[in-house]
């Protein structure tokens, strides 16, 4: 028997998971992103190719990586090669989704995991854009998981590491961005949102059960476009909460955690 | 927008090739101690890179003796590195560096004393991501001045970066041009070498042959020195030539506590207790005291944290996810 | 300097984005005939780019039966290619090439009838450097629209080529922009490929990888079709993974008469034979039809050249060069 | 006993052999070029480097190649790698020489190798530059080995396939080629030739046993300066003969061969 009681972090792998088209490609990282990267491979996109920027490609994953470039990176890979060439293949447009998280994110996507206050006396040094940036500069959908919250959903956001749609509209073609790219969805405790295809501002998609538009916008600094389409969101399903729990993380190290 | 970070690292190509140049192509033995590779190769001012990538295939026992020799003033890019610049961090060996992703122990967490140091202001940084940052050693690599790349355009990233835009002669695009990397010093830690520098790694490559391409001068630390036959048999194997290098040290679980892919896997439990010692700064002390200070070698390093029934665990649990070697 | 020759085979990379966006990145089976391959992914006013260098590694198999389908009004780069070109050009296939070493069999001398083809004023030439055609499928591969470039500059192949010079934006210095070149087949000829493309190259690369990553349509021919296991029990094997293969195709001895580093050596009784007929056209369509036309598989044209016994030379001639396989 | 007669291609490579300080470097090409290599490793240089365009580093060759790719030149090889490599390693100014032929010279040591007549309507279409542009723009010194005629030697050079000093003094670092970096030696059946320091033109370093300094102008459509320091090249030795036929080709594919 299942417990269909589950965490935050639970339904927001579930929810991610089901994004992806099978024959998709992907850029990880470790914890959340691979979680759902593994769990819609046996559920929804076997064929999913999972890439690692330290330069694996398409492994059977036994386990959580911890590091990008640990061993369970290449247990059964098709390739091991280098940042390089990672970097590239996103470059040349081969990679349909990343995944992302952040400290502060604003109505147009953009992402800060560097600094809190000014770049040169910071409150706060956060690691800095590792590959994100480049995986949101290039691949063609960037996904960001990360929970709601007044302070992490801020049009105050202290430094863009990573970028969204920059200023709205056309921003990021102007600067020099590939063509079409962008972020798709925010996964959050509460809600999907998406971007509005005009404004390229934030929009909720559909609501968590439990949750209201409401909950969604309190917990946002900023005001949130509705999707006509608002939908309420499947819970995690038997299936998917029991092959999380018993074969993509059996040791909890990423369901048991705290969303952050 | 051109970026307003400090350009570091950088070198004309001209200026490299007469360097180049002068560099010996002789296939004459390099083999040397740990003790006197440090001595030697690592100098005051210089900038540093280090091989490997977050917590795997780190040359560890080289920078164990770095601390110990207290090596300091140095440059160093920060790249994807954490277990490594954080080392450096935790004896303040830096003054300068070039950052695309520092300080947490990716998954496991971060070490406070590493974060604080991050910001206190005493380390200038110029920010990239770690495509960039890639690219710039690759730019070094391939003897140019600069390599057109798609990423950073727009952000903060780019602001405080050293890059600058151009534009592309043939279809007008705008790309940002990210300078070449030239460290003074490369550290790079491999499977296998021989006493001439010809170098075998397996697995993921992460940016070690464009660092070691870069790089004015580069130590080899490896697992295990092996005859030149190993590569004359079967020249595929040799990921970095011998004429790249200037030093090489056998460095047995040279890695440790991190990952080396195919041989030994990461030291949870040790790097849990680094994160817990890296809190403050007497942790941090105590830390550095005991596991390096007060260690003559790396094995004795080793030894306090379980010795060799540590590392037959960590061999075994290696085979376990890798299903043992296959070279 | 900009040069003054016709650009072929460029494309904008957000073109070529949304190309390999489409391309399927599925694990599906691509195993298919020579004939089927031929007629499904070589179109008339293709741009063709051939692996292998010189007299080694080319897909002669596939030559053949594009000769034999009578594939017309191609581009092609004529990157140090001598035998695979020659033989296009003995097929009159193409019109346009981008030519940076041709007619020539290196050491071996040079077909008179194909150096009259390219005097002729029937194919238009775009010149280059080797290195600078190298650049040129890297840049593709690198996703970018040009790369810069140290050679070529004040010469007459700067001249007739189409690239454009540069400033460095950090140094001031001069480069040469090649632009990148995205051909829109690729067929390269390796040691091994699963049915889904991964596929093994042994020995020396060449611009195989580049070119892998820089066309639209990939083309692998393959001594043998190995169990995907091959490739997962051993990730590093993989010199082009699937994802950028079309199709895969057996061709057991497909590169004779030329080189396969570590399988069978280049048969030059052969080659002289093939200078001889290349003397004059009734030479050339007399080689043609015996040895294409009227053969209805590769083997019957290796069987006009000693078959069995000619193949097992060239094993052996290989084992005392390379000593082996030792894969 | 060597017999102590030599042709003309055997002079030439004996006394190329001689160009190469020990652990120098050298882009070869098949024939004369890897000769010498082949004949300065044994004698002279036994640490010189040997690299091939094709990607095989520092072989032990056990016979002449063929072609610059072939199974020859990986054999006991300490690197099988790629073109770019090959060429990336010039770039970064690692390769000391390079050694080339060519249909045309003139006085600032152009070479071509393209067209003789209008590069669209060529009366004789060569090869092309191959990789001797590239190894002739980046490798620090070139080498060029030809026989001594006046039709070779022209200022009238129909297409400058590879740089040499182009319009003289300054005119490479102008073009934006690599500092310091030229031809340094030409050598004929005739003589060894250098260029002079100032001028950048052709001088006569070494007149070849039986050749006078008239001879070689003789043979040279444009006037040559001669070297203060002008010395008769000394012949083969019986060392280098014995070696060359005995190790290096034994079955006389490049001695045995008419220079041209």
């Amino acid at each position: 028997m299942v417990d269909m009681e589950y965490n935050e972090m639970e339904l927001m792998i579930c929810v991610a998971s089901r994004v992806f088209e099978d024959g998709a490609s992907v850029s990880v990282g470790t914890g959340v992103p691979c979680a759902a990267a593994m769990l819609s491979q046996k559920l929804y996109a076997p064929n999913l190719l999972i890439t690692f920027e330290a330069g694996s490609v398409a492994p059977i994953l036994p386990s959580m990586p911890l590091s990008v470039g640990d061993s369970t990176t290449m247990s059964r890979a098709l390739q091991t090669t280098s940042t390089a060439d990672a970097m590239e293949m996103l470059q040349r447009g081969l990679i349909d989704y990343c995944f992302l998280g952040g400290a502060q994110i604003d109505m147009y996507g953009n992402l800060n995991s560097t600094v809190i206050g000014d770049y040169r006396k910071p409150k706060v040094r956060f690691p800095g854009s590792g590959g994100a940036n480049d995986f949101a500069s290039m691949s063609w959908r960037t996904i960001v998981v990360t929970p709601q919250s007044k302070r992490r959903f801020t049009n105050s956001i202290d430094f863009i590491t990573t970028p969204g749609y920059l200023t709205g509209p056309g921003a990021r073609e102007k600067a020099g961005l590939p063509r079409n790219t962008g972020p798709y969805r925010v996964i959050t405790n509460m809600a999907v949102l998406g971007f509005d295809d005009k404004t390229k501002r934030m929009m909720i998609e559909s609501v968590h059960p439990g949750y209201t538009i409401e909950d969604v916008q309190d917990n946002t600094g900023f005001e949130l476009l509705v999707s006509e389409h608002l939908k309420e969101t499947a819970p995690p399903t038997k299936e998917e909460l029991k092959i999380l729990r018993e074969e993509v993380d059996p040791f909890r190290a990423v369901i048991g955690k705290k969303a952050q | 927008m051109d970026g307003v970070g400090k350009l570091l690292g950088f070198e004309h190509p001209d200026d490299m090739r007469e360097f180049f140049r002068k560099k010996s192509k002789k296939l004459e033995p390099k083999l040397m101690g740990l003790g006197e590779a440090v001595d030697r190769f690592i100098q005051e001012g210089d900038y540093l890179a280090l091989g490997g990538f977050g917590l795997v295939r780190i040359p560890m026992a080289f920078i164990h003796e770095m601390i110990r020799q207290k090596k300091g003033g140095l440059k160093c890019a920060a790249f994807t590195s954490n277990l490594d610049t954080d080392m450096l961090a935790a004896g303040k060996m830096f003054k300068e560096t070039d950052v695309s992703y520092a300080i947490a122990f990716e998954a496991l967490g971060f070490p406070k004393i590493i974060r604080k140091y991050f910001e206190s202001g005493e380390i200038y940084t110029t920010e990239w991501s770690n495509g960039a940052l890639g690219w710039r050693y690759k730019a070094a690599a391939m003897g140019l001045s600069f390599l057109p790349i798609r990423s950073m355009l727009g952000t903060d990233t780019q602001k405080y970066s050293a890059a600058k835009e151009i534009t592309c002669p043939f279809t007008g695009m705008k790309y940002l041009a990210v300078p070449a990397l030239y460290p003074d010093a490369a550290v790079i830690h491999v499977h296998a070498a021989d006493i001439y520098g010809n170098s075998y790694i397996k697995g993921v490559l992460i940016a070690d042959i464009d660092i070691a391409k870069a790089s004015k001068k580069v130590v080899i630390t490896a697992e295990r020195i092996v005859p030149t036959e190993f590569f004359r048999n079967n020249p595929e194997r040799t990921k970095i030539p011998f004429y790249l290098v200037d030093a090489v040290v056998k460095s047995p679980f040279g890695s440790y506590p991190a990952n080396m892919p195919y041989e030994y896997f990461l030291d949870v439990e040790h790097l849990r207790e680094m994160l817990e010692a890296f809190s403050d700064e007497e942790g941090l002390k105590r830390y550095l005291d005991e596991n390096i200070f007060k260690c003559e070698t790396f094995f004795d390093f080793i030894n306090l944290h379980g010795g060799m029934k540590k590392i037959q665990y960590l061999i075994d649990k290696e085979n376990e996810i890798l299903g043992g070697y296959n070279g």
